[in-house]
């Protein structure tokens, strides 16, 4: 299925859910963050989308917001789908879907870790590559740490 | 029964097995695992915060720092991936040079794994003479990018050099070698009784499992998923090219060990159809070296030896990437460990996590 | 009180002195030759599994006009400066360790298979003591190298060092038994656990052939005993770092190192003695005493070429040994055990009747 | 010479013996224990009695001593120094009576009677009087240490076994 089938088939189940279509990426849909555990749990479950795996997930600092990017690829179907969802500044917090796919049990706290987004109801939300007493969330744009270099253009 | 008191034993970041920095805390009761917990990050140099400040050039041969051991899938990732937003078509000879060396790559990678494998469960001779084999694929490697390890041989519109002259004939001897060599690797390990004792029925991924925790590549496939993104998500000139998936069916360490062995066959087969198919022509087109994308998103994968590649890239049209995500494989592939552990004896752990493949510094990035 | 005391000292030099410089001189000889013989083994080792592996081994060591010799001879000096270099080194001891036990646990080992060699006999008469009971003695001497192993398990106070210390606890006590099981088969066709009278006991034909299953069983019990790879278990170098011995430096470690080759070089001289019919000839053929060749009369030669052929023949079983590390993966523990108390065990005891019942039917 | 060596190896027994009692660290304890069944062992070898004296290395010091040492290691009560014990004076009561006991015993033995034995081997006439003159008692002697095995095998399973179902429940 292409994105504009599988979007109808989730326009049929969720109808108070946008959809909001991405210019940028021919893959991905933005949704709302409070809908998003039952969307991802639905298109793991229905038979015609069959997400089984979960490929990352990732974050984006856009400065006055974040970006999550949940990439979605289906075996036996052979699709990908990719959900966004925006997170504003002031309540950096989001279900995590860790019980749906193991997977994504690292890449939260990773994303946790890296960009001081929390996940509610993950078992283990610990910092994974930086060290325990960092301070800080390395990869937001305004961080800075005092060995850091920044090469000009 | 005597009662055993529980044991925290502390295994690596210095062991000799833990495949590079892995430090894994482990909770034992006599010889039985109860708990292990994986600690990762100690490799962390935070390569997608560094993609930040450098042109897409520039980015090249930081890709090769992730894995090591396949340093050309990195390249070979990024560079698809970037060349997906420019929007670039690239010379043919340049594709199957690509190609060709993506597939020596992995049999230099499985050469190794097979051979810190049996390492790992205390046989040596393996370990040397698979490694006498990898060392004839890294002068190649050499004679044709100048590097034996990190070789940032990849770049935008092609590749760095054109092949060395007798790179043609010496592949040919080697690969004959090779095939004579395969045998000898068999006899050592895959029917030994002492091998099977230590493998069959052990460390079992179950499909479920496998979809579950994201695993991809060989360990995905031993458990029965018949899914290479070779095949399933053909890029470059794999669709032109004829060789088999191999899968396994039960998902035990022996399972993955046999699979790996049979992809080094299939990439013979795939170098030998490339050699014999290899056009004249350029083997890069030349980029400005500041490139500018338009603004957009890519998501780009290859199947590296160890499962799936992907840069995820995005482009604000300005000379340097607004964000990089590297998905890398034994991300998710180490991130089963320690459900697979649990209950394991401990001389088990050691052929569970060898078995997986993973290498650190591609996890912690 | 002078004359007294001079007469004292003359009895003590007539009597007692030739006797102490006797026991001096042999002890002094069987010093040498096992610190001989493992520099040796560890080089033939190296060169070995080099072979093996298609590498080179050892080639260039040493100070460069020594370099040279060394190259033409393969490196044979290799073990000498390894074995300077563990001399000079610092001896590290861990902060919490326990220091008696930690330090006193190298000698006990070294002191143990030392003691082994007593009762080898390398000819006909050529042995330090041939004791009544030697097969036995050298059953009860090597069970000090298990304390020894638990007294660096425990000293060191590392955790992989303890686990080693059970983990050779455990193996080399359960295949101790079938060990001394798979022996009784040779004592009872010999009819004594003297070295020397079994040695004559198969003047007409060498116990390798009667008892087959015996030797096998022997074998690779001695394998685990001597904790070789694929039995190397309490040491692994992939799951416990060293085992019982990664907090040793120096010559605490050189001890350990030293003696595990000693140990090789007893067992396999015992298979020699034992089942491979020592000193002899096959078939009964018999050395003379006087060789002469192009007029040169050899004076004794049945004696040398008695030691000549035992040394064949346990360096013939040494290969054996290292061909068979060099080859194998090691088994998990638990496998291990139950491949002892389970398969070995009682094939020893099926060793151990149908000896008794071939002797029983022979003798009708 | 002989009596030099006897003296000193009866030091040995009875210092590290001493030590056994009172050494706070349980595995020094063990290690000592260990001397003292090599110096009994020694004291063997100065009667003649060969056999006996391999017999005790083997299994005393080779066998039950690495079991104790085991049992200590696993459980791990080094770190636990005992200051005392309640048993004292039962222990103090129970030896003195032993002691008498084997006083006893060596002053009414006729010795003179083993001696002749010893000549053709130890190991020959041990085996010949255990298979011909006392083969009953030692058959009767390994059955009931088979019986003991297979009792103490039998006890500890069935207590894994409730274990295993009180964590099933």
């Amino acid at each position: 299925m292409n994105l504009l089938e599988i979007l109808k088939l989730l326009k049929e189940n969720f109808p108070q859910e946008k959809f909001i279509e991405d210019s940028n990426n021919s893959e991905a849909v933005y949704v709302e963050e409070n809908n998003l555990y039952s969307l991802v749990k639905f298109i793991k479950e229905n038979q015609a989308l069959c997400f089984d795996y979960l490929i990352f997930i990732t974050a984006i600092d856009y400065k006055d917001y974040f970006e999550l990017v949940y990439y979605f690829y289906s075996y036996s179907k052979n699709h990908r789908l990719a959900l966004k969802v925006k997170l504003p500044l002031s309540n950096l917090q989001i279900k995590s879907i860790s019980n749906l796919y193991a997977t994504a049990d690292w890449n939260e706290r990773e994303i946790y870790d890296l960009f001081g987004i929390k996940f509610l109801n993950h078992p283990d939300l610990r910092r994974i590559l930086m060290p325990e007493d960092w301070e800080g969330y390395p990869l937001r744009k305004n961080y800075t740490y005092q060995n850091l270099i920044i090469k000009p253009d | 029964m005597i009662k055993t008191e529980e044991f925290l034993i502390n295994m690596g970041p210095q062991h000799p097995s833990t495949h590079g920095v892995l430090r894994l805390i482990l909770k034992l009761e006599g010889e039985k695992v109860i708990k292990a917990t994986p600690v990762i990050g100690y490799l962390h140099r935070s390569l997608e915060k560094m993609a930040e400040n450098r042109t897409y050039h520039q980015y090249i041969p930081l890709t090769d720092r992730l894995d090591y051991v396949t340093s050309m899938a990195g390249n070979f990732a990024y560079v698809l991936a970037v060349e997906k937003l420019l929007d670039i078509q690239i010379p043919q000879r340049a594709e199957f040079i690509r190609v060709i060396m993506l597939e020596y790559n992995r049999i230099a990678s499985h050469l190794l794994w097979y051979g810190t494998l049996a390492l790992d469960l205390g046989a040596t001779t393996p370990f040397i003479y698979a490694f006498r084999e990898r060392e004839k694929i890294l002068d190649l490697f050499e004679a044709t990018c100048g590097n034996r390890l990190t070789y940032n041989y990849y770049r935008l519109g092609g590749v760095s050099f054109d092949l060395p002259e007798n790179f043609i004939e010496y592949s040919k001897k080697f690969l004959k070698l090779l095939k004579e060599k395969m045998p000898d690797y068999e006899d050592l390990l895959t029917s030994n009784i002492i091998f099977l004792g230590r493998t069959k029925d052990k460390g079992i991924i179950s499909s479920e499992e496998a979809l579950n925790y994201g695993l991809t590549g060989p360990n995905l496939r031993a458990s029965g998923i018949k899914w290479d993104i070779r095949r399933g998500e053909p890029f470059s000139i794999y669709p032109q090219l004829d060789f088999e998936i191999p899968t396994g069916n039960k998902g035990d360490i022996w399972d993955r060990y046999y699979l790996r062995l049979e992809e080094i066959r299939q990439s013979i087969k795939i170098i030998e159809q490339c050699l014999e198919k290899l056009p004249s022509g350029k083997h890069k087109i030349n980029l400005p070296l500041k490139v500018k994308p338009k603004k957009g998103e890519i998501y780009s994968r290859i199947e590296s030896s160890r499962g799936e590649m992907g840069f995820y890239i995005i482009s604000d049209g300005s000379l340097k990437p607004y964000r990089v995500k590297i998905r890398a494989p034994s991300f998710s592939n180490l991130s089963i460990i320690s459900k697979l552990l649990e209950g394991e004896k401990v001389a088990d752990i050691v052929a569970i996590l060898g078995s997986l493949d993973i290498i650190l510094p591609e996890i912690d990035r | 009180m002078d004359q007294y005391l001079a007469k004292l000292i003359l009895k003590f030099f007539h009597y007692k002195a030739p006797f102490l410089l006797l026991a001096l001189g042999t002890a002094i000889i069987t010093v040498a030759f096992v610190s001989l013989t493992v520099l040796f083994l560890i080089w033939l080792e190296r060169k070995i599994s080099a072979k093996i592996q298609s590498r080179m081994g050892p080639m260039l060591n040493g100070p460069r006009f020594m370099a040279q010799i060394s190259m033409w001879l393969g490196g044979i000096f290799q073990t000498l400066w390894d074995a300077l270099k563990l001399l000079l080194k610092e001896q590290v001891t861990p902060q919490n360790a326990d220091k008696i036990v930690f330090w006193s646990a190298p000698v006990v080992v070294f002191t143990a298979c030392l003691m082994t060699y007593v009762v080898i006999p390398f000819g006909p008469g050529l042995v330090v003591k041939d004791l009544n009971l030697g097969l036995l003695y050298i059953l009860a001497v090597s069970t000090f190298s298990v304390i020894s192993i638990l007294m660096a398990g425990w000293g060191s106070n590392n955790k992989y060092s303890l686990l080693g210390g059970f983990r050779s606890a455990a193996q080399i006590i359960s295949y101790e038994v079938p060990l001394i099981f798979s022996l009784l088969g040779v004592m009872i066709l010999a009819g004594s656990l003297k070295l020397s009278e079994i040695v004559l006991a198969q003047g007409k034909v060498w116990f390798i052939i009667p008892q087959f299953l015996g030797f096998l069983i022997y074998f690779i019990c001695s394998i685990a005993e001597l904790n070789r790879p694929p039995f190397d278990i309490p040491e692994a170098e992939s799951e416990l770092v060293a085992g019982f011995h990664t907090e040793y430096s120096g010559m605490g470690f050189a001890m350990f190192f030293l003696s595990e080759f000693a140990n090789m070089f007893v067992i396999s001289a015992l298979i020699t003695t034992l089942f491979l019919g020592g000193w002899l000839l096959p078939f009964g053929l018999k050395l003379p005493s006087n060789l002469s060749f192009l007029g040169i009369t050899i004076p004794y030669f049945n004696l040398f070429g008695s030691v000549l052929i035992f040394l064949i023949k346990t360096y013939l079983v040494i290969l054996f040994f290292m061909w068979v590390r060099w080859t194998y993966p090691r088994p998990r523990p638990d496998q291990l055990m139950t491949f002892s108390w389970k398969i070995l065990l009682p094939l020893s005891f099926l060793n151990l009747i149908g000896t008794s019942l071939g002797v029983i039917i022979w003798k009708i | 010479m002989k009596e030099i060596l006897f003296y000193f190896l009866s030091g040995i027994i009875l210092f590290s013996a001493f030590l056994v009692i009172r050494l706070k660290n349980i595995f020094h304890a063990a290690l000592c224990l260990i001397i003292t069944f090599i110096a009994v062992a020694g004291i063997y070898l100065l009667l003649n009695a060969e056999f006996l004296a391999l017999v005790q290395v083997l299994i005393y010091s080779g066998a039950i001593a690495i079991l104790i040492i085991f049992a200590v290691m696993l459980t791990k009560i080094s770190k636990v120094k005992i200051a005392h014990n309640d048993q004292q004076l039962t222990a103090l009561l129970i030896t003195l009576s032993l002691t008498l006991i084997t006083f006893f015993i060596l002053n009414h033995t006729n010795w003179e009677a083993g001696v002749n034995l010893l000549e053709r081997g130890a190991i020959y006439e041990i085996g010949r009087e255990l298979m011909l003159n006392y083969l009953l008692p030692f058959e009767v002697i390994s059955i009931v240490l088979l019986a003991a095995l297979m009792g103490a095998i039998s006890l500890t399973k069935k207590e894994s076994l409730n274990e295993d179902k009180k964590q099933e429940k």
